[in-house]
């Protein structure tokens, strides 16, 4: 009973077509388990990640459909990627992770031996630090796809780098690792020893299953709340440092030039920041009445403790219902009753962490970085979204 | 009941570790041999340009994207920076080790020692940062004084102006 | 680069199948949404769910791979099924939600009618009341997948009853709710008011997509804690009434027939349970040494307090340690730091759940439900799992 | 801003709801018309016996597997207990309920009521429940005195003996 090729073009990526009967409640359905073993998503669910046309598609990065998107974690299958060099067939029984330089013991882990070890499951948001980079100077994307979308949370389940850290032996002085992985870009960042051992972890399970080869399979590299570009993906080696290594990937890209003319190195934090996924840009609303605004918040730096909705652009501030847990270094949802009457409106939320830290406007943010975005103070862009509100119920991105 | 090591995972020995490189600014663990732009140019133009461009321009032909590698000096505290390995990057060391780990980008990790050396030379020399005549090997390339070599802070973040 | 059909065999259920490089950091990868935009497991994952061997693959129920899990959630393709007359293929947008019965102003919505409503997300077990059924007499099926695998994890989105309840306005006296399924069972379900009001969701989200055809595609009853029946998926229906309506799952079967021959009617909650799933039954451990014990723990009732591990089967208990963050109704994954000394060992675990009810052994369960199971008393075998390890390191099932 | 009611939704009207049923044992809700054991045996060949078998006996069928509807009175509280309509069920409202919404089991749905109220008469008789020529109707049915009627308590959970 599964669907035969001629008729699997009708279905969307991830789903598998079959017959529609007038009523599902006359005829027996498909039986248990005739998938193989392994489902996937209803015919009828069409959205999908979307990559952002650089020149290159094997350099490129693709954005999660955050506008279709319900509830709180990311479905693995439109989890947003960024590769330096495609995404690489990994085989695990043979994959190593070496973990040596300043350390007492230099060893090296098949993936077998890393899953000896005790693990932890926790779940964390990883965004991009160049998430919205078109949108420093205008509203450039259209949807919350384009601007936001290189944001995904799952749970992830791993081994803490701490616990490998008492295996090798770590030397006095080693303050930074290296951590790198086995994709064709052969991807390197330098990481605070501090960071590796108060919350890192090698991750090997994603939302309950092997992680995703788009997400680093067998193995990455998990750093809540910092730049996705650190959560090394196909981890092959750690190699521990007096000093971090200056590699191309923290010092010609993900570096912030500020309008001086110096640029900010190892930002490595994720500052708070929130966006409204519906209404959102590209939407129409049918008409006044009542809208359930919501959306997601999250904080590289703890739990998100609120969140606040503007009808108007930021003159009022109501609070918003967290409608999931928050959770350290984790996105949450939330949703605000709107009443619209049917006049022009201009929608942004604005959050607050636990450590005090409030989201900027844009305004600030520039005062701060500089106007020079996006070639210059390309990353980390955190300020307050607006969605504009039309008589006509249209939806646009604009700057407000 | 339980140790305090587990025990896990074998020895990593020198052998196994041989294949890797990480090159931190001091350019420990650059691997001997030398080059010099001479022979970079010839690599440069056979194995580089059609991405990079030949005059190092970036991105000549579409569908490949390779940056831009020279020029821009002076533009960084501009309204249009313009960030290449000439105006921007602090140190010479990245640029071998980027390009022996990732470059050409459709056969990474094919060069020999010899030849990255060679075009980081070609590069620095197209640059204006060596002379041409200049050989590019352990002990220069972590000499090699960087246009922006002091232009990168550490984050000063949180900033605290966003604190109610 | 999609895998080509004469390869695809190759991959397992899932899966594509894709060439595997040497070294996969000489040849560039896959490109960026190579997969058209929705990603799928690695070719190298390849556990499935199994079809218990029922006469009617129709109705019929296919057991999660714990065995193979990690973390906490579910992957959603791995997600357990019970369907009693196959997933039927339903059209979100002819798909209506009718709610009547005791109620001042009867409705229908459609699923963009309810998508409009505020909507909360949770993760919560859902169990299969019969979960076990085959193991109240003797030791049957080998692993825990068979033991145990009528469970599993997702993070759920949906409106709460209670919210639909302000909408039709309940009258005095309605202290039931029929719920039924837009299945070819037409399945119903009778359930109290009182849990109606206080958790139930009608639930539209999944792990962050739309829920899955199998688990109720597009909207189930979600009610956390109680039996799995009781989930009615593919939901169509709710009536408000003054009594339950006695349906054929709630008389004929989800009924616990005791020794005395007097059955227990409408045993709703799911008591607290836990089971190793690793080392589990048809592993074999490699030899004497450092073993990391894995495992589950749930209870319908609230959240998992403690977990404790034996190795001497049930004679001591350690703590084991807690590796997820307990949330009601919710799977944890705990975990025992084990160093196997060679010898015949039983392992066992057993958890407390924030009500203080503690999960018993199998003599002390069959000593109040009476040992005519698995034709008497089918259901609810909570009973503390005993996984046998012998000398050579072969893992089975036992009663101990 | 809110409304204490959002207004989503519209208003289910008889006709909408026409096509729904969902019998309790008082039998509200059971349908106009009736049938008798007579008219239950030729439909029960022709639609159920290949399943359920032509003795009501269950499962005659490999991959079919019907359930076994009569017998095992008396043998609830042995330690072989068989669970059928006759010896397990409460209330005769179930057994139309059910076969009206779920049986034949390759064509649900499609029985008229008279055939439902039929076959239940058939499978009633077939069970000495009810006479071979009593008529079952929305008045007679639910008065049908099912043996295990009493057979059935709340939930008695938690069971306290299991706390500390
Ligand atoms: C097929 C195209 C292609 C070829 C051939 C190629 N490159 Fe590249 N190069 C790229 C792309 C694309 C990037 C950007 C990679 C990224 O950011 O993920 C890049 C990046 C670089 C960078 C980093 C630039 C920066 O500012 O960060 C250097 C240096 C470089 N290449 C040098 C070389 C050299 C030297 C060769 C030849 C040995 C070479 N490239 C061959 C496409 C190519
Ligand atoms: C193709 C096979 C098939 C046919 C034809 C069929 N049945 Fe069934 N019947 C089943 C199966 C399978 C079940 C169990 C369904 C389940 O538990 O999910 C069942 C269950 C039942 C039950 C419930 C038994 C119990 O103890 O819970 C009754 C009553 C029943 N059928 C009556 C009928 C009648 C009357 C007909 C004819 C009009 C019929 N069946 C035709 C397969 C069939
Ligand atoms: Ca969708
Ligand atoms: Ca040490
Ligand atoms: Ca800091
Ligand atoms: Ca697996
Ligand atoms: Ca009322
Ligand atoms: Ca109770
Ligand atoms: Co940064
Ligand atoms: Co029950």
């Amino acid at each position: 009973l599964l669907s035969n090729p001629a008729t699997a073009q009708k279905a969307p990526p991830g789903a598998e077509y079959f017959d529609v009967p007038d009523d599902p409640t006359k005829v027996p359905g498909r039986p248990v388990a005739g998938d193989g073993g392994y489902g996937s998503r209803s015919q009828f669910e069409s959205e999908v990640r979307v990559r952002y046309p650089t020149p290159n598609e094997n350099t490129s990065w693709s954005l999660t459909p955050l506008d279709k998107m319900v509830g709180n974690l990311t479905a693995s299958g439109l989890h947003f990627e960024r590769h330096h060099n495609g995404i690489p067939t990994i085989d695990p029984s043979r994959h190593l992770i070496v973990v040596h330089g300043m350390v007492d013991k230099p060893l090296k882990f098949t993936m077998a031996d890393l899953k000896r070890f005790p693990s932890v499951t926790r779940r964390h948001f990883i965004e991009c630090s160049g998430n919205g980079l078109t949108e420093w100077k205008k509203p450039t994307l259209k949807t919350v796809q384009g601007t936001h979308g290189l944001l995904s949370t799952s749970e992830w389940t791993g081994v803490p780098f701490a616990t490998i850290a008492r295996e090798v032996g770590l030397k006095d002085g080693g303050t930074w690792v290296l951590a790198e992985g086995s994709d064709s870009a052969v991807m390197t960042r330098s990481i605070p020893m501090e960071k590796m051992l108060s919350d890192a972890l090698l991750a090997y399970g994603q939302n309950g299953e092997a992680i995703r080869p788009e997400q680093g399979y067998p193995v990455r590299l998990l750093l809540p709340g910092y730049e996705g570009n650190t959560h090394i993906k196909w981890l092959r080696r750690l190699e521990v440092s007096d000093k971090p290594f200056m590699t191309r990937e923290e010092t010609s890209k993900y570096t912030d030039l500020m309008a001086n003319g110096k640029a900010r190195q190892f930002t490595l934090d994720m500052d708070a920041k929130s966006v409204i996924t519906f209404p959102s840009g590209d939407m129409k609303l049918p008409g006044p009445g009542f809208y359930n605004v919501t959306g997601l918040a999250w904080s590289g730096r703890g739990r998100i403790q609120s969140v606040d909705v503007s009808i108007d652009g930021g003159k009022t501030w109501y609070p918003a219902r967290i409608d999931s847990l928050p959770e350290p270094m984790c996105t949450v949802r939330f949703s605000f009753p709107w009443m619209w009457d049917g006049k022009p409106a201009v929608l942004q939320s604005r959050c607050t962490d636990e450590t005090g830290y409030i989201q900027p406007t844009l305004q600030q943010l520039t005062a701060i970085r500089g106007d020079n975005g996006p070639t210059g103070s390309v990353y980390h862009l955190n300020a307050i979204q607006s969605w504009g509100v039309a008589a006509d119920g249209s939806i646009t991105n604009v700057h407000a | 009941q339980v140790q305090s090591h587990y025990g896990f995972g074998t020895p990593a020995t020198p052998q196994d570790l041989a294949k890797y490189f990480s090159i931190p600014a001091d350019g420990r663990g650059l691997p001997p041999g030398s080059g010099t732009a001479a022979n970079g140019a010839k690599l440069f133009a056979d194995n580089c340009a059609a991405c990079h461009g030949d005059k190092l321009q970036g991105n000549p032909t579409a569908g490949l994207g390779g940056d831009k590698l020279i020029g821009g000096r002076g533009t960084l505290a501009t309204d249009a920076p313009v960030k290449t390995v000439e105006s921007y990057w602090p140190y010479a060391t990245t640029l071998f080790d980027y390009i022996k780990r990732a470059m050409p980008f459709t056969s990474p990790g094919t060069l020999s020692d010899d030849e990255v050396y060679s075009l980081v030379a070609y590069i620095l020399s197209e640059a204006k940062i060596i002379k041409a005549n200049e050989t590019m090997d352990a002990k220069s390339l972590p000499k090699v004084a960087m246009p922006n070599r002091d232009g990168f802070e550490p984050d000063p973040r949180p900033e605290l102006g966003l604190y109610r």
